[in-house]
């Protein structure tokens, strides 16, 4: 078979439309995405006007040092990641499959220290319905149920955007088998596509960091 | 499939600017600006997104279908928000005045409702 | 109530007759269209069959035409949203001086209580030709309070009040349903509306036994919850507050108003009176919504003796 | 209008139905054309299933007093009613079947962009539909469709979880058709095939799919954190928590009003290739058809909260979104228009799908006007969640795009099965459902005026007269439905032969043989021509 064929599905005319086709299916994946966590910013949103006090209060106990260490990490990881897409733009096969590893050492990274974060607030007793302090907040049980509420959307928010990360190092574990291998040589394209979907879970953060850790 | 490959010093170049985006929104944080720190903060974060958007994701290299595309998915989002707001920030005294009620039913009746219920 | 087949909702409010009129008006532009197309259609495939017509011709429009199509529909339709706009406007603005009625919604019954103190359930009895606001809250899920022959509803929406009011213009007796879906016996939260003439409601006000008016159990909770302690004194005095401006520690200023007080009694934290340390207990959870009712009823009735001439 | 050269049918031709017999190789398949007869399968199944459910109210509200059901059985009819119809019936039923079997072939492609995706969510579609019909089936929910909190995450004691965990589910299967819709459309078309040569059929499934892309994130998440309260218990939606309802019913219709569009645009899809083919002639204004779907899509996104003008939102966010939803109306007149003037000095032929899309026309424009009254401000305060709503939805979900879905499938069916349909039989089945729809929904505009309230297992007795006329017209109309199901199988054995342009119609479909072959077409089309090019196609003589 003619190498350049090799990836080509047959019900494409050619190479470039199967690229075409796939960046947009990303493309418009990512929009749908933007709008399943656009949902939970607007609940957060309408509690932030609606309950200020607890949400300064919520984010008082979060640990702002792990959202800015993971911040940077994932920024990290971008990095790594337009590097593994550059290279195997350019065939660069050995090269790709060390900056993907790379990628995915430093999603694990990510997942670690926020794993010791969610530990901490277990043990600080932060955890809505598992394992919540409301003695804090005996005098005032109204703004315990606030900061509850606050903690929810920073459980469910973060929670959610943990699992992104999980299918995405899924994601880019396969990708690095694959480049490894040596499947990419004629066309990156698999690269290409994990790397928008890495590119958008850092994004998401990028808004999280600020609006969960950052409320003075 | 000639599309453009940015080298690697564009790389580090965007590398370093979102870290030192990071550093300004950490040290933002930390100034007390009243009002003014959400929105620096927000103005920092829509920073950093663009550039991720524009280099990593290669935005700026792309064709205006993906443009289009990109940009339809914050649009929505902007509907989303922009009209229920225009129902929250118009519900009675604003803006201190909790836009949303407080609950009332007594502690009592609340548990009772929930005993009720299970969850298959 | 015990009426036979009908086709049109008997009028019973000051509402009905201009909501009927909209609807008539509705009714006129939509018979218009479907009959307009109804019969285009019918006339165009009859005049233009296959057998009659078997060498069909193209027409084309133009954009003058779709523009003035667009225009003229965009201008009808701006008629109806205005003028359902102000229905809706009168329907849900209440009046100065309307007599207040509390209602407490729960699965599945509706309760009531008179300014005189005079308790009901699933049931209200109303003078007729006099405003009558009705103040409502949940204490489970939500409901709402219709009465078809007055053309109006609202939602009775749990955690707030939600407030709603008419005139009723003809004595009878009326339906009364919930119209939010709230659960099993979602409809059996029926009940009546007792239209009665101005005279008839004294005397019926007068034979029915009266719990405490709402003021003066009020006036109870006021020292039983010994909100009197501090207000007055280490707090800010609550005569003449309902309606007054008042000045927040941030800096803000906002009028004392139904949900103001209620936000005020059960969550104080979120809105400190400018000048007084926030000390004041929460009271969430142990009032209910029928006491917070009272509770209100009283805190609006004391007035301020320096604003009273102007009121 | 395109040069692939005329292929005789053949017998023993090799089609995409006897490409392989094995089960596999349909569960297995990737074949867009096969997907779309699994989803068929799947959607009527569902349909029956929602179908039953109102039989059943139906017969309970012959009577004044809950004596067939008790309230509780009641309440599970209708939301199982509600949710098998909407999220599993309706939502699915044009874009997964109709638009699935024809869009890669009106636009002259092999397949979908991504034949993969596309088995994987009729896979999601099937999943969802199992756990939630299992959950309806063994303890039932009893919330309604629109899963209003704080009753359905805290106080309802029914199967809400589980229910909610098949629609999300369902709700990606949605995503992902549109998805593939999408990028077809915008890749694959066949070269010459720009867009303004497109059918209007595509044209609406393509706005379709902008909704479902948009729209259906928002309702799972706004359902996942329904489910998340509802197990956890923390107050995301319920005030006793801090938590705020309407937020709920803000989320919810973001995507729900939506949604309708979802439902319907299909319909004028289907619509718009139906009309200019029985007229034989040229839609009327094509480029303003095509671009009231997308002014629909947009516009149609602004609109939710018309839905909550009764449940506490400030009386400006009212008055806003009134006005926004009398601008949604101004697309859907346009259309309505031209399908009827494309009629004039046209050549009508009232074949079976003509009837029903003549029906659809005027049920439709019924249900839209009377969607206006509700979203006059005055009139909603007083109809809203009556039978007058009820009436209005089932007017153009049920006479709008159900109708248009029995159309299309009458159709394009000598397409898919390679069968003709009885004429006799479809015309009377279309006049059947006709008048037993008109005889349900009619007396329940009424109702609603009269003030009766819907979700209601019993009501005061002088509303009978006219629940007893509804519930007559409910088995007509139950009947009506029975009669194409019987004889469209009936076809499958014993039906006529189909040509490959039964109906002289324009549009690639058109251009392969009855049923098509695996990869649609012997050689890549090339298009030179505009859809409807009615003129160059002779009428046969009498
Ligand atoms: C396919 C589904 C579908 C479609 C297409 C529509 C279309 C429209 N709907 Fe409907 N609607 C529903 C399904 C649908 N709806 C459902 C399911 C509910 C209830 C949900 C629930 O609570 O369970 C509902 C409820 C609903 C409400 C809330 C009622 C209430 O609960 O109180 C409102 C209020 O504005 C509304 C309005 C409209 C309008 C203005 C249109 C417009 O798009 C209609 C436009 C069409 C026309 C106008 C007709 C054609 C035009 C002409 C013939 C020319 C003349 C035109 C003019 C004069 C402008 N709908
Ligand atoms: C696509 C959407 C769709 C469709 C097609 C229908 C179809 C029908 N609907 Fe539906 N309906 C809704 C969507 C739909 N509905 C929604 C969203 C609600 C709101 C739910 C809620 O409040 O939460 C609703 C609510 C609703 C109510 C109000 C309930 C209430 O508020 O108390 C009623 C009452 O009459 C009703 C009746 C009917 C009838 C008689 C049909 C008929 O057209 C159905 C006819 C079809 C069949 C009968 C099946 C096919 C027939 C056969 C296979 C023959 C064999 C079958 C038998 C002999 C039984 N519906
Ligand atoms: C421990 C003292 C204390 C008690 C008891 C108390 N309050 Fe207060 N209350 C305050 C103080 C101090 C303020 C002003 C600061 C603030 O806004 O919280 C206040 C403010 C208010 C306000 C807003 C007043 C304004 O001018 O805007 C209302 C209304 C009110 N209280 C009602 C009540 C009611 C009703 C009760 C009893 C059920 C009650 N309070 C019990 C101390 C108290
Ligand atoms: Cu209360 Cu329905
Ligand atoms: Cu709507």
């Amino acid at each position: 078979m003619n190498p350049y064929t090799a990836h080509l599905q047959h019900h494409f005319r050619d190479l470039e439309q199967q690229r075409e086709a796939s960046t947009l299916g990303m493309w418009t994946f990512l929009a749908t995405e933007v709008l399943f966590f656009g949902g939970l910013f607007l609940g957060y949103s309408v509690y932030r006007v609606g309950y200020p006090d607890a949400w300064t209060e919520g984010s008082h106990h979060l640990k702002e040092w792990a959202g800015a260490i993971n911040t940077g990490v994932l920024l990290c990881s971008s990095l790594t990641m337009a590097l593994a897409v550059r290279c195997a733009a350019l065939r660069m096969t050995r090269q790709t499959t060390w900056f993907l590893l790379g990628t995915i050492a430093l999603g694990f990274v990510f997942l670690g220290i926020k794993a010791i974060e969610y530990t901490l607030e277990w043990r600080e007793g932060l955890v809505p319905h598992f394992k919540f302090d409301m003695n804090r907040y005996a005098a005032n049980p109204a703004l315990g149920n606030r900061v509850q509420l606050f903690m929810s959307f920073y459980f469910i928010m973060t929670a959610l955007h943990a699992t992104h990360m999980i299918v995405g190092i899924g994601l880019v574990s396969w990708v690095a088998y694959h480049a490894w291998k040596g499947r990419y040589t004629d066309n990156p394209t698999w690269v290409e596509m994990t790397g928008l979907y890495w590119h958008f879970v850092d994004i998401v953060w990028i808004f999280l960091f600020p609006l969960l850790y950052l409320i003075r | 499939m000639a599309h453009h490959i940015p080298t690697i010093r564009t790389y580090l170049i965007v590398f370093a600017t979102l870290m030192i985006l990071l550093l300004l929104t950490v040290l933002a944080g930390h100034l007390h600006m009243g009002r003014f720190n959400h929105a620096v903060a927000l103005t920092i974060a829509v920073g950093k997104a663009v550039v991720v958007l524009l280099y990593f994701m290669h935005l700026r290299w792309s064709s205006k279908q993906t443009w289009i595309f990109a940009s339809a998915a914050f649009f929505w989002f902007g509907i989303l928000m922009t009209l229920t707001f225009s129902d929250y920030l118009t519900r009675g005294n604003r803006p201190t005045q909790s836009i949303i009620s407080p609950a009332v039913v007594p502690q009592g009746q609340q548990s009772e409702a929930v005993s009720q219920s299970k969850t298959p | 109530m015990n009426e036979t087949f009908r086709l049109f909702p008997r009028s019973a409010s000051t509402f009905a007759p201009k909501v009927d009129a909209v609807y008539f008006f509705q009714i006129a532009v939509a018979a218009f269209f479907t009959l307009l197309i109804l019969t285009l259609v019918i006339y165009f495939s009859l005049r233009y069959s296959r057998k009659r017509n078997p060498h069909p011709e193209p027409v084309k429009t133009s954009y003058k035409t779709e523009i003035g199509f667009i225009v003229a529909l965009l201008s009808l339709t701006m008629v109806m949203c205005a003028w359902g706009t102000r229905i809706y406007v009168e329907q849900y603005t209440v009046p100065a001086g309307a007599m207040e009625i509390h209602v407490i919604g729960k699965q599945w019954m509706w309760k009531t209580q008179h300014p005189e103190g005079q308790r009901e359930i699933n049931s209200l009895h109303i003078p007729a030709g006099r405003p009558i606001r009705l103040v409502m809250a949940s204490q489970d899920v939500i409901h709402s309070f219709y009465i078809p022959a007055f053309r109006i509803k609202r939602d009775v929406v749990p955690g707030r009040y939600n407030e709603m009011w008419f005139q009723a213009t003809s004595p009878g007796q009326y339906h009364l349903f919930c119209a939010e879906y709230c659960g099993s016996h979602h409809s059996a939260m029926i009940g009546s509306i007792t239209v009665m003439e101005p005279g008839a409601y004294q005397q019926w006000l007068a034979g029915t036994p009266a719990d405490e008016p709402p003021i003066r159990a009020g006036e109870k909770l006021f020292t039983q919850f010994a909100c009197n302690t501090c207000h007055g004194q280490r707090a800010p005095t609550l005569a003449g507050l309902y309606g007054r401006k008042v000045t927040l520690t941030t800096g803000e200023t906002l009028t004392a108003n139904d949900s103001y007080i209620r936000e005020s009694i059960l969550n104080p934290s979120a809105h400190i009176v400018a000048g007084y340390p926030p000390i004041m207990p929460t009271y969430q959870g142990q009032i209910s919504e029928e006491q917070l009712l009272n509770l209100m009823a009283y805190i609006k009735t004391l007035k301020d003796a320096s604003t009273q001439p102007t009121q | 209008m395109t040069s692939i050269p005329y292929i005789p049918a053949i017998d023993k031709e090799e089609t995409y139905l006897n490409a392989g017999y094995k089960v596999r190789t349909w569960l297995l398949t990737r074949d867009h054309k096969r997907i779309a007869i699994l989803y068929m399968l799947g959607i009527t199944f569902f349909f029956v299933i929602g179908g039953i459910a109102a039989t059943l109210m139906r017969l309970e509200l012959a009577t004044p007093r809950a004596d067939l059901f008790q309230p509780d059985m009641y309440n599970r009819l209708f939301t199982m009613h509600g949710i098998m119809m909407v999220f599993f019936f309706l939502i699915p039923s044009i874009p997964a079947v109709l638009g699935n079997f024809l869009i890669p072939i009106m636009i002259g492609a092999r397949d979908m962009a991504f034949p993969r995706i596309n088995l994987f969510s009729w896979y999601l579609f099937m999943i969802g539909g199992a756990i939630t019909f299992f959950a309806l089936l063994v303890g039932g929910v009893d919330t309604g469709w629109t899963f209003y909190t704080p009753f359905s995450s805290v106080y309802s004691d029914t199967w809400v979880t589980l229910t909610i965990v098949g629609i999300f589910i369902n709700g990606f299967s949605s995503i992902l058709t549109g998805l593939n819709i999408i990028v077809t459309v915008n890749t694959m078309r066949a070269p010459g095939m720009y867009w303004f040569r497109m059918p209007l059929f595509v044209w609406s499934l393509y706005a379709t799919a902008l909704i479902q892309v948009l729209a259906t994130p928002v309702i799972a998440i706004t359902l996942l954190l329904v489910a998340v309260e509802r197990v956890t218990r923390i107050g995301i939606f319920n005030p006793a928590l801090g938590g705020d309802p309407v937020l709920f019913q803000h989320m919810f219709w973001f995507y729900s009003h939506p949604a309708v569009y979802i439902m319907i645009l299909p319909s004028f899809g289907v619509i718009s290739e139906i009309i200019p083919c029985f007229a034989h002639k040229r839609i009327f204004g094509y480029e303003f058809v095509a671009f009231s779907s997308f002014a629909i899509a947009v516009i149609g996104f602004l609109t939710w909260a018309h839905h909550m003008f009764v449940a506490g939102i400030s009386i400006y966010a009212g008055i806003t979104f009134s006005f926004l939803t009398f601008l949604v109306a101004i697309p859907s007149a346009i259309k309505a228009f031209s399908w009827t003037l494309t009629l004039y000095k046209g050549s009508v032929d009232l074949k079976t799908p003509m009837l029903y899309a003549t029906g659809f026309l005027g049920l439709f424009v019924i249900g839209g006007l009377t969607g206006l009254f509700v979203a006059t401000l005055g009139i909603d305060v007083h109809v809203h969640d009556t039978y007058f709503v009820v009436a209005h939805f089932h007017y153009i979900m049920v006479g709008g795009a159900v109708m248009g879905y029995l159309g299309g499938i009458h159709f394009w069916w000598p397409k898919i099965t390679g069968k003709m349909y009885p004429e006799w039989w479809g015309r009377f089945s279309a006049f059947t459902i006709f008048m037993g729809f008109n005889l349900t929904f009619f007396p329940q505009f009424i109702l609603g005026y009269l003030g009766m309230p819907r979700r209601y297992a019993s009501y005061p007795e002088e509303f009978q007269v006219l629940n007893v006329l509804s519930s007559a017209g409910a088995s007509i109309l139950a009947v009506g439905y029975a009669l194409p199901l019987a004889y469209l199988l009936w076809t499958l054995k014993w039906g006529k032969d189909a040509p490959q342009n039964p109906f002289h119609a324009s549009g690639l479909e058109w251009k392969t043989s009855s049923p098509p072959p695996p990869e649609n077409f012997e050689q890549q089309p090339i298009v030179e021509d505009g859809a409807y090019a009615y003129e160059k196609i002779p009428l046969p003589p009498r």
